[in-house]
């Protein structure tokens, strides 16, 4: 069984409702040394057999993350 | 006798829970999330809605505010808390419930009137139904499905705090049909339905919601909860 | 600061390079557009001021295609005492009782959900909410009409489940009820689906707030998100590629909601409405700060001196064109007093609100009749312009006109002459593939990812005729809207495709009791270069304004959207029409299904043969030719009317508006909506051949399916027919789980009815995820 | 400024639906060997000065994860 894990990100320019909102709560739990939070995604894909990197990336690419607004990175873990 | 309804920034529900309790006879009192002060109220609501966006976890943030510290506090000492929807995932993610609420099976957002079965009369939001007895309230929720271990699921079976379940279809793929739970006190329920959407005819499926909030009026002891400096003349 | 740091054009620098050479082309702007600013400021725009006027000057800001045909709805506009606020104004504005206003308006987000179907749509109800909240009102409820391609298309599957979430993920984040809409579907919308969105809001009739930033020596606060580099071009072409060939990065036209946020902005601006706080406020939306700045302004007669880098920036990098042209979500600019600016920046911080002050209302120079807008980044002048210039001095365009080539073939094709079922099993066939259908079908499976019941004055929502909105607990004072189009009947006769699409709000808004006041509108038209298409938009426009005028209730709003089209081909014309009525008394209401066996069931209004252009003859033959069923807007008053006093008096258990799919589908969703079958016997002239098929399916308009409790049955056919309107009994009520039975035809039970009706939206999109990118077939 | 990732993933025993139905969809890109997709979240916090783990750690328990259904990991991004 191996592993390929698909991390997806909000791009830069793009508004992050849910990391905001986190980094408005830390001060409460007394942290103030944050500059910024962003959230996204984590996919893990556990193929049956070989990895195939490749299908992975398409993965990413047609279903994971909207390219439009999302930027990913595929990579197989070890 | 006042029933306080809380106001997180993005709670939605609270002027509904506010009308709930006022045709149920109570006082409705309108709480803030950022003052401590429970001004004297016999019970809470925390409403439905969307806390903080409920960006992170529905409830993670929420649970952070400064009135939920004096909550969680007079709910150990027995304060009556009743937590909807978003009110529950707030009471889970303080610990004042046991279990979570998870994303629906079904992945998306569902609204619809649904039947529900009141498993445990005991509590002190449900005292005025009686146990095996069907209500239609509606539900809508993104995140309603409550999870648990089997262990946690099946000490809430033993224990009677499963306080309803989802009859016929269930929205949101709940574990063991769960909709609402207690805590092993009896004080603290969480709801995934909305009871405050069914209290008039005119404007909800039923008039079956309003059995939560006449519940409480008659399990609380006036003036038990409040403050010395707020003791009425 | 010496000139070398600059990296942005100024005005000083415009002035010593006359010639530079200006993206204008790239930008949107004609050449001769071009030398009109060059003219009106006397020298080269800067960056900022180009970009500027690109996007104000831009179809979608400045109406200048369509405005000289919009100007029909104030030219033929019905006196109405209610209005308070029209065209021009961000929503009408309509007195519902002394003290109480509400203000509605439907917008478009069409090119967006095409992108990114969740964020589109989201952003669309976020940015219509806030046009609503700029009048003074509290957002109360909202409706989206959506169009998409065929249904069991693959691109279909992505675009509908994302646009649905996206319209159910910010409304009911924000705890706006959706109370109905449209889900229709059509091959001509397959690159090109359409995402309306309106909002009604609730404001006291002394609380109305005004855009115009008066008062020399006010402040310009900016209210909300901070601005980042989102949906630069959404509005024109504008890219910000065209301006830095180097870091060639392209930006999204696509921007992000935080329905968050956009609660604690409403929150904010209706204490600050309530604590009488500003003078002025406006929404941003599309052309973001550069239409705020200069249409509050501009209407003003004023201008302003606003220091740009105090803008709170998401991104720091930005450049001035950068910042007027963002898009970015969830703001307000708001024009306050000197004396009042710490009251409400301390609001703004209660509800953890950014509001920060960027600039000052100044007075005209003397002799001028109007204010100048002077814009500052770090201390050079970017801009320095009339801002009336670009709100009211864009170009105006008298677009060629000529009807549709193939329009007269078109409609020679007529849809009576196909062939149709003759006997009761065939037409007991033909109801059960015509309710699944996906136009027909039960579109369940969409509303209920919206939250009906959130602020508790749901009366009615989907599938009813009619949201219903209860506006005043005391009175029982309430609202009722409902939004709808029919755009094969627009293709065929765009003139009478939009006076039936008014026909059908206004007759769902009329069966629930309510009395039909006002109405607004969203054109979805293809592009107006093409003569043909503008054609439909002249002749749709032209038959709005006629209709309103015939039925007595004014246009007070509504939006134009242009450019919908795949390539050569456009949308079928799309006028999407809503109406607001008034109920005086919520409690009244007359709901669709039948709910008491024994109840009379009646038709109100007259049959004709009327097929073309129907849902049977797409459903069955692929057809769509001939002319769309006959406009009679009399007839329509007479049937409103007499609904009215009918619900009034307590004469009617329930009432249905039959349109597409005609008296058929009408029966099945009254009989469904509560679980009652019915017992009906055609008249004895339709009982022969094709005639009861013509009867069941014909979409003949001014028509309602009533039941009357027994007792009411002469008061209520003698109210008809002192009103002259055609009542027919059909049968009655039948009990609680029966079936649905035609006398002498054929009967279905409604378990049967159920299945085939329900199945079709969750076998089409019930498997949750489908890709992200735009599928061809 | 220093970067730390948070990556929060459901419990192995808690039902996954967002992923399940990824895994579901595969089939329709031609994709048959895979035989789990899980999906959660990646947190990825900018510190304005140095790098504080512990803290970091601290916001992961008690506010980016729900430790009754999540687990985390929390490493310096390198
Ligand atoms: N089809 C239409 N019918 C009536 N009024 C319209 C129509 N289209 C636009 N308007 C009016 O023109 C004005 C400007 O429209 P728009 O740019 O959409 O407003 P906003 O800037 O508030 O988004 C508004 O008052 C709007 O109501
Ligand atoms: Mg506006």
């Amino acid at each position: 069984m191996a592993r390929v894990v698909v991390d997806v990100m909000l791009k830069p320019e793009i508004l992050d409702p849910q990391g905001q909102a986190v980094a408005g709560a830390l001060p409460r739990l007394g942290v103030s040394d944050v500059a910024s939070v962003r959230i996204g995604r984590r996919v893990e894909i556990d193929f049956s057999g070989e990895v195939d990197l490749d299908k992975a990336r398409e993965i990413a690419d047609k279903l994971l993350a909207n390219p439009v607004i999302e930027d990913y990175t595929v990579r197989v873990e070890q | 006798m006042k029933i306080g309804v809380v106001t997180f920034p993005g709670s939605l529900d609270d002027g509904d829970a506010a009308r709930a309790a006022r045709y149920a006879g109570a006082e409705a009192v309108r709480l803030w999330h950022a003052d401590p002060e429970l001004h004297g109220v016999d019970a809470v609501v925390l409403p439905g809605g969307f806390s903080y966006g409920d960006y992170l976890r529905c409830g993670a943030i929420a649970r952070f505010a400064p009135v939920m510290e004096t909550i969680a506090r007079e709910a150990r000492d027995g304060l009556p808390v009743l937590g909807i929807c978003n009110g529950f995932q707030i009471l889970c993610e303080a610990h004042l419930l046991p279990g979570a609420l998870t994303r629906n099976q079904h992945l998306h957002f569902r609204n619809r009137d649904q039947r529900v079965r009141i498993e445990n009369a005991t509590t002190a939001w449900t005292g005025d139904f009686s146990a095996g007895q069907e209500v239609v309230i509606p539900v809508k929720n993104g995140e309603g499905c409550f999870v648990g271990s089997t262990e946690l699921l099946d000490e809430l079976e033993a224990n009677g705090q499963i306080v309803a379940r989802y009859v016929g279809e269930n929205p949101n793929g709940s574990m063991r049909d769960i909709a609402a739970i207690r805590n092993e006190a009896g004080n603290v329920v969480g709801i995934m339905p909305h009871p405050e959407h069914a209290v008039d005819l005119l404007t909800g499926p039923s008039v079956d919601g309003l059995g939560f909030f006449t519940s409480v009026l008659k399990a609380i002891t006036p003036g038990r909860r409040t403050t010395t400096e707020e003791v009425p003349a | 600061m010496t000139s070398v740091e600059i990296d942005f054009d100024t005005v000083e620098q415009a002035r010593r390079t006359p010639d530079e050479e200006q993206p204008f082309a790239e930008l949107g702007l004609q050449p001769d557009e071009y030398e009109r600013i060059r003219q009106i400021l006397g020298r080269r725009p800067t960056q900022s001021e180009l970009a500027m006027y690109s996007i104000m000057w831009s179809e979608h800001c400045s109406y200048k295609s369509s405005k000289i045909h919009l100007r029909q709805f104030g030219e033929k506009k019905p006196v109405s005492e209610r209005v308070l606020a029209g065209i021009g104004e961000n929503a009408g504005v309509i007195a519902i009782s002394d003290d109480i206003a509400v203000t509605f308006k439907v917008e478009s987000h069409n090119h967006p959900s095409y992108v990114e179907p969740y964020q589109g749509a989201a952003t669309g109800v976020g940015g219509i909410v806030r046009d609503i909240l700029a009048m003074g009102a509290r957002p109360v409820a909202v409706m989206d009409p959506l169009r998409f391609g065929a249904a069991d298309h693959p691109d279909t599957a992505r675009v509908l489940p994302g646009v649905v979430a996206g319209v159910g993920g910010y409304g009911n984040c924000l705890g706006l009820p959706n109370i109905g809409g449209e889900v229709v579907f059509d091959p001509c919308y397959q690159g090109n689906p359409l995402v309306n969105a309106l909002c009604v809001g609730v404001l006291p009739v002394d609380r109305l707030q005004r855009k115009e930033a008066d008062g020399p020596g006010n402040i310009v606060v900016l209210m909300g998100a901070k601005t980042g580099r989102d949906g630069i071009g959404g509005v024109s072409v504008l890219a910000s590629a065209t301006f830095d060939e180097g870091s060639e990065q392209r930006r999204p036209s696509v921007q992000v909601g935080d329905p968050f946020m956009e609660k604690l902005l409403i929150e904010s601006c209706l204490e600050l409405y309530a604590a009488d706080l500003i003078v002025g406020v406006q929404d941003l939306g599309g052309a973001g700060l550069t239409c705020a700045l200069t249409e509050t302004s501009a209407s003003a007669g004023t201008g302003m001196k606003v220091q740009l880098e105090t803008v709170p920036l998401r991104e720091p990098s930005m450049s001035p064109h950068e910042v007027l042209a963002s898009e970015s979500q969830e703001r307000m600019l708001l024009i306050v007093e000197p004396s009042r600016l710490n009251a409400v920046l301390g609001i703004a911080q209660l509800w953890g609100v950014l509001a920060t002050p960027i600039g000052v209302v100044t007075a005209p120079e003397p002799g001028e009749k109007a204010g100048r807008l002077t814009i500052t980044w770090h201390g050079e002048t970017v801009v320095d312009v009339p801002p009336g210039s670009l709100v009211d001095d864009g170009p105006v365009y008298a677009r060629p006109l000529k009807e549709p080539n193939d329009l007269p073939l078109l409609q020679a094709d007529r849809a009576e002459t196909l062939p149709k079922p003759a006997d009761g099993d065939g037409l007991r066939a033909l109801l059960l593939r015509m309710i699944a259908s996906p136009n027909l079908c039960d579109k369940s499976w969409v509303t209920e990812q919206y939250d009906r019941y959130v602020l508790g004055n749901t009366v009615l929502a989907q599938p009813e005729d009619a949201g219903l909105i209860r506006i005043d607990e005391n009175s029982g004072l309430g609202v009722a809207i409902s939004l709808d189009g029919n755009a094969r009947y627009a293709r065929l006769d765009p003139y009478a495709g939009a006076q039936l699409a008014l026909a059908e709000a206004y007759r769902n808004v009329a069966v629930t009791g309510a009395n039909p006041v006002a109405v607004t509108n969203c054109l979805n038209f293809g592009s107006p270069e093409d003569p043909a298409v503008m054609w439909q938009f002249a002749e749709a426009v032209r038959g709005l304004a006629d209709g309103c005028l015939e039925l007595g209730i004014p246009v007070t709003g509504g939006n134009v959207s242009f450019y919908n089209q795949t390539g050569a081909a456009a949308i079928h014309p799309t006028p999407v029409v809503g109406v607001l009525g008034v109920h005086d008394d919520v409690a009244q209401r007359v709901p669709m299904g039948f709910s008491y066996a024994g109840d009379a069931v009646f038709l109100l209004g007259s049959t004709r043969t009327e097929l073309s252009g129907s849902e049977w003859a797409w459903v069955e033959h692929n057809h769509l030719g001939g002319t769309p069923p006959q406009v009679d807007l009399p007839g329509e008053r007479r049937l409103g009317e007499a609904l009215g006093e009918a619900a009034d008096r307590g004469l009617v258990r329930s009432a249905h508006d039959l349109s597409d799919g005609g008296l058929a589908q009408a029966l099945v969703e009254s009989s469904l909506r509560r679980g009652f079958g019915v017992d009906v016997e055609l008249p004895a002239e339709w009982s022969t051949g094709t005639l009861p098929f013509v009867y069941l399916f014909s979409e003949s308009t001014g028509r309602a399916l009533v039941t009357v409790p027994p007792g009411h049955e002469m008061a209520f056919t003698a109210l008809c027919e002192e009103r002259q309107l055609p009542v027919t009994k059909l049968g009655t009520v039948a009990a609680e789980g029966a079936a649905l039975s035609v006398q002498g035809q054929f009967s279905v039970s409604l378990d049967e009815l159920r299945e085939a009706w329900t199945g079709t939206l969750p076998r089409l999109f019930g498997s949750t995820i489908s890709t992200n990118v735009v599928q061809e077939d």
